[in-house]
């Protein structure tokens, strides 16, 4: 298993990475999701051996891997663009892996066939790899990171260039693919859906530091933050100061189900999915703007200043300019 | 007109009729131009490709401008330096080349090489950063990486060399200088042209320019298919 | 070496002290190539442009490969053609031009024409094909399209005529051909370097070669400056 | 208001437009919807006059406008990639639709300034557009587009380059200046989502052809194809016999609320959100996947060899090869 402790690391006087400490057992599927300039890829690279930690250590199996060149980790990593061989053909481009590790070529030739069949390729061995369409890229770049059989996969972003049809294809066969081969992989992505699909843990980062880690169901339900809850896409976040039984907010008393010290100054997240409109009690507010999103319709409300989005299944008839009053079925307490 | 019309007719005869003296001259600048380029080849790809390589990592410094300098380092000057060079009181006089196809070849070189330093360090920056990573973490040492890099870049350096025989045939100042234009024995393509021309002999100069022509556009083509290519 | 160092010390003093013959030769070649350079773009760019904007719509046939054979051209085969051309057999024989810095400006222009037609042709189609697209949705007429595109590829423009400029600048066949190289007269950096060299004046020769790197160093340099503003 | 008849355009013998017919009313926002190479851009450059189209004619108002020279039509289009001046000042590139139709230098002046408070550029005159952001050189293409006050505008993918959380905030932005100026717009698109949220109206298009048309719930609710079904995401589409009582597919009997006539052959398409777990009743099957999506989990079920995919809510425990048995409870005929 692999194991970072206090990785840090500055460029240009920027500290792109303050003391991360992080485990990933072997079979686990792990994502470090975060905005784009958080430190995702510099944490990668130096896994990858690619570049040196300015302090703190990774380990696997216990066994440092400082002194350890990158060729010899037997780590894969596979970037966005997929970065193949262009001027070769896929089972070449599959091939260079198992050529560094000195395989046999009938070792390499069963192998490649292996890998492919793995992707869905079967049969574009000899396929100019130009010829082939965005995803079929993407799948013979996965094909060429898993030959060599590494013992840690490392994926950057693997579905950033893809478009959204393609991306949601793709994400399930590489889940299906992954997990059926029991491969230890971190994903990096800053695409919070591409987390929740595919990872055992997701971990969150920001600015350099992990601030929240734990399974996806458990980082959905209960974000610790106002960073985390904003970059999963929870806008319903609003500062208040605790009083009797409840937070008392510009524009509404909200109860919650955490007991905190009255006074207090905190956050609470209204999640946007449980609430429902009433006639007579709720948050009385003016509807801004009601947008269609398919399976919900996102209702959007200004109270008292305050704009608060739902998202809400068989809405009744609304329109923008209408008073309502709507009654948050799960308001939350987020520390700090 | 008539004079440009009679000199094509000269021109075509004598290239069908297999003009020795015409042969004579275009042998030598194959010749010339052949061992100049092999030797900017031989001593320009290895420097250029190990400077792409370093390039990817850092900064080459006060290198790169250098190269630059090399690489519109007009032939004319190229030639008073190897001029000097080989001149009876220059450091290579003793070796008696100058006036010789030698001295031309050394010329010639001098003027390829930086082309071909520059141009093939370029085409090896240009491989996409992201594959030699990716290489890396594939298991590939250095010498493998480098390899793959070079493999990958092989169109630019080819382009590279083209270039470099583009410029060089089709130059005169250097020739003119270091080989002195000798009748059968340092005479090439372009410098004939400037004596015939002189002459008055716009048949024969039109025959060698035609020939030249075609080379230089060879050159020309086989860059464009190979840009075309990438 | 020792012969190198006299020279570059002779070179020294006669660009310092402001040596006659040195002006007088720096002075014609900024003449003539600077002559050649504003024919070349007065009736180069118009095409260039015209040709840029058609492509963007159509293929141009034959004419692509004749401007790349043009900019392939050797010089000395344009100078032999020119010189043909003034001879006194010739078309224009009668404008006795021939050995006169006006020959030498028609040869240099007929050598930079083609690369400013065909560099600005390039810079103009590679304006983002969707910006043009867009300005005509936004109510450009064709003139008015025209103008903005030519604006938008003003820094590939002005690399076709730098480029030009490098070109002729260093370009030693052409004009030792028609300009025939007379003292005072004709004798410009290039033709001057081979007389000087051979007749061993190495100082003078080594100092105009100075100026003539600078000249096409500064040319490059520019060339750079504008590649990298895009 | 502009209307298309019949137009057709072919290229290099293939058939890209076959007789489209549509309407626009003033200040409506209607939505071209379908997959790469389905004709939309082509249709979208016919009407703005940039290519002819082989058949068919387009008006405005009921005045013909196949002899109306794109510059004289004042329709405004916006791409992809922004196609902004990229050596020009924010303020020059707004400017330009305002130049060509001959403003004054103040009346420019004036445009330009309100323009870029619309966007939410204000201040920004001066600035290179190479130092803006994505998201920003984006709305300085929407203020150049906008600043002539075109008729009609024409919007390209216009948020095709951009990662998903910058195209939702820019999606809701462009919503609300679009509407509150009143805008007749047309509005291409491959993605289902922005369609959703943007348009009055949706036009489905497949093939050079208009499949499906209408406001977005509507469409969302009832597709009329499997075409349009799957584009809009849905993937249990299934044939079937009509039997007695509903459809008899490979896997189950299927009650649906549509008379048919017994012995036909149909589709039908099972709706993924409306489906709930039993203990007795419903279709057997097994589970193939469980994929966490955030406010729903997919659940992922081979039934008699058939893949059903649902969109659940509070899904209880289960694991990838459990038995289970689903009911849904809205499985709709799609003709044909």
């Amino acid at each position: 298993m692999l194991e970072l402790n206090a990785i840090s690391k500055t460029f240009d006087s920027k500290q792109v990475l303050r003391a991360v400490s992080l485990s990933v057992a072997e079979g686990e599927i792990v994502t470090l999701l975060g905005p784009s300039g958080c430190g995702k890829s510099t944490l990668l690279q130096i896994i990858a051996g690619l570049m040196q930690p300015d302090a703190g250590d990774v380990q696997w199996d216990n066994q440092p891997l400082v002194s350890v060149p990158p060729h010899l980790r037997n780590f894969g990593l596979m970037f966005q663009d997929y970065a193949l061989f262009p001027h070769k053909s896929v089972a070449e481009n599959v091939a260079f892996g198992l050529k560094t590790a000195k395989k046999t070529a009938v070792e390499q030739k069963t192998r490649i066939t292996e890998m492919l069949q793995l992707v869905g390729l079967s049969g574009f061995e000899d396929r100019d790899v130009n010829t082939l369409s965005g995803g079929e890229q993407q799948r013979v770049a996965l094909a060429r990171s898993l030959a060599p059989q590494p013992k840690l996969l490392m994926l950057d972003e693997p579905l950033g260039a893809l478009d959204r049809a393609l991306r949601e294809t793709l994400l399930d066969e590489l889940r299906q693919i992954l997990r059926s081969l029991g491969q230890t992989t971190i994903y990096v992505t800053h695409d919070q859906e591409e987390a929740f699909a595919i990872s055992d843990r997701m971990l969150i980062m920001n600015a350099g530091e992990i601030v929240q880690a734990g399974p996806p169901q458990h980082v959905y339900a209960t974000p610790n933050s106002e960073f985390t809850a904003r970059f999963l896409g929870f806008s319903n976040v609003f500062s208040g100061v605790v009083s009797g039984d409840g937070v008392q907010t510009d524009f509404a008393e909200l109860a919650v189900d955490t007991a905190l010290l009255t006074g207090a100054v905190t956050k609470v997240l209204i999640r946007p999915e449980q609430a429902q409109l009433s006639d007579s009690t709720g948050i009385p507010g003016v509807v801004t703007d009601v947008s269609f999103r398919g399976a919900t319709t996102r209702l959007r409300i200004d109270a008292n200043g305050a704009h608060l989005d739902f998202e809400l299944i068989d809405l009744p008839d609304i329109a923008v300019g209408d008073d309502v009053r709507i009654v948050p079925s799960k308001v939350q307490v987020i520390a700090n | 007109m008539q004079v440009l019309l009679d000199a094509l007719l000269a021109a075509w005869q004598l290239i069908i009729s297999g003009d020795p003296d015409l042969y004579t001259i275009i042998g030598l600048t194959l010749r010339v131009t052949g061992s100049a380029l092999f030797f900017a080849v031989l001593f320009g790809l290895p420097l250029g490709v190990v400077l792409g390589l370093r390039n990817r990592e850092m900064k080459l410094g006060c290198l790169t401008p250098l190269i630059n300098t090399g690489m519109g380092l007009p032939p004319v000057v190229a030639g008073l330096l190897v001029f000097i060079l080989l001149s009876n009181q220059g450091v290579l006089g003793n070796l008696q080349w100058l006036f010789t196809p030698k001295a031309m070849i050394v010329a010639q070189t001098f003027i390829a090489w930086p082309l071909v330093v520059g141009l093939s360090m370029t085409a090896i920056r240009n491989v996409d950063d992201q594959l030699a990573l990716q290489l890396r973490s594939l298991g590939a040492t250095r010498w493998q990486l480098a390899m793959a890099l070079v493999q990958e870049a092989r169109l630019g350096i080819m382009a590279a060399i083209i270039a470099a025989f583009g410029r060089i045939i089709a130059e005169v100042g250097a020739v003119i200088l270091v080989g002195g234009n000798i009748a059968g024995e340092t005479r090439v393509l372009t410098t004939a042209i400037v004596l015939e021309t002189r002459k008055g002999e716009f048949g024969l100069a039109l025959a060698l320019g035609i020939i030249l022509l075609l080379l230089a556009l060879l050159a020309n083509i086989g860059l464009h298919r190979l840009q075309g290519a990438e």
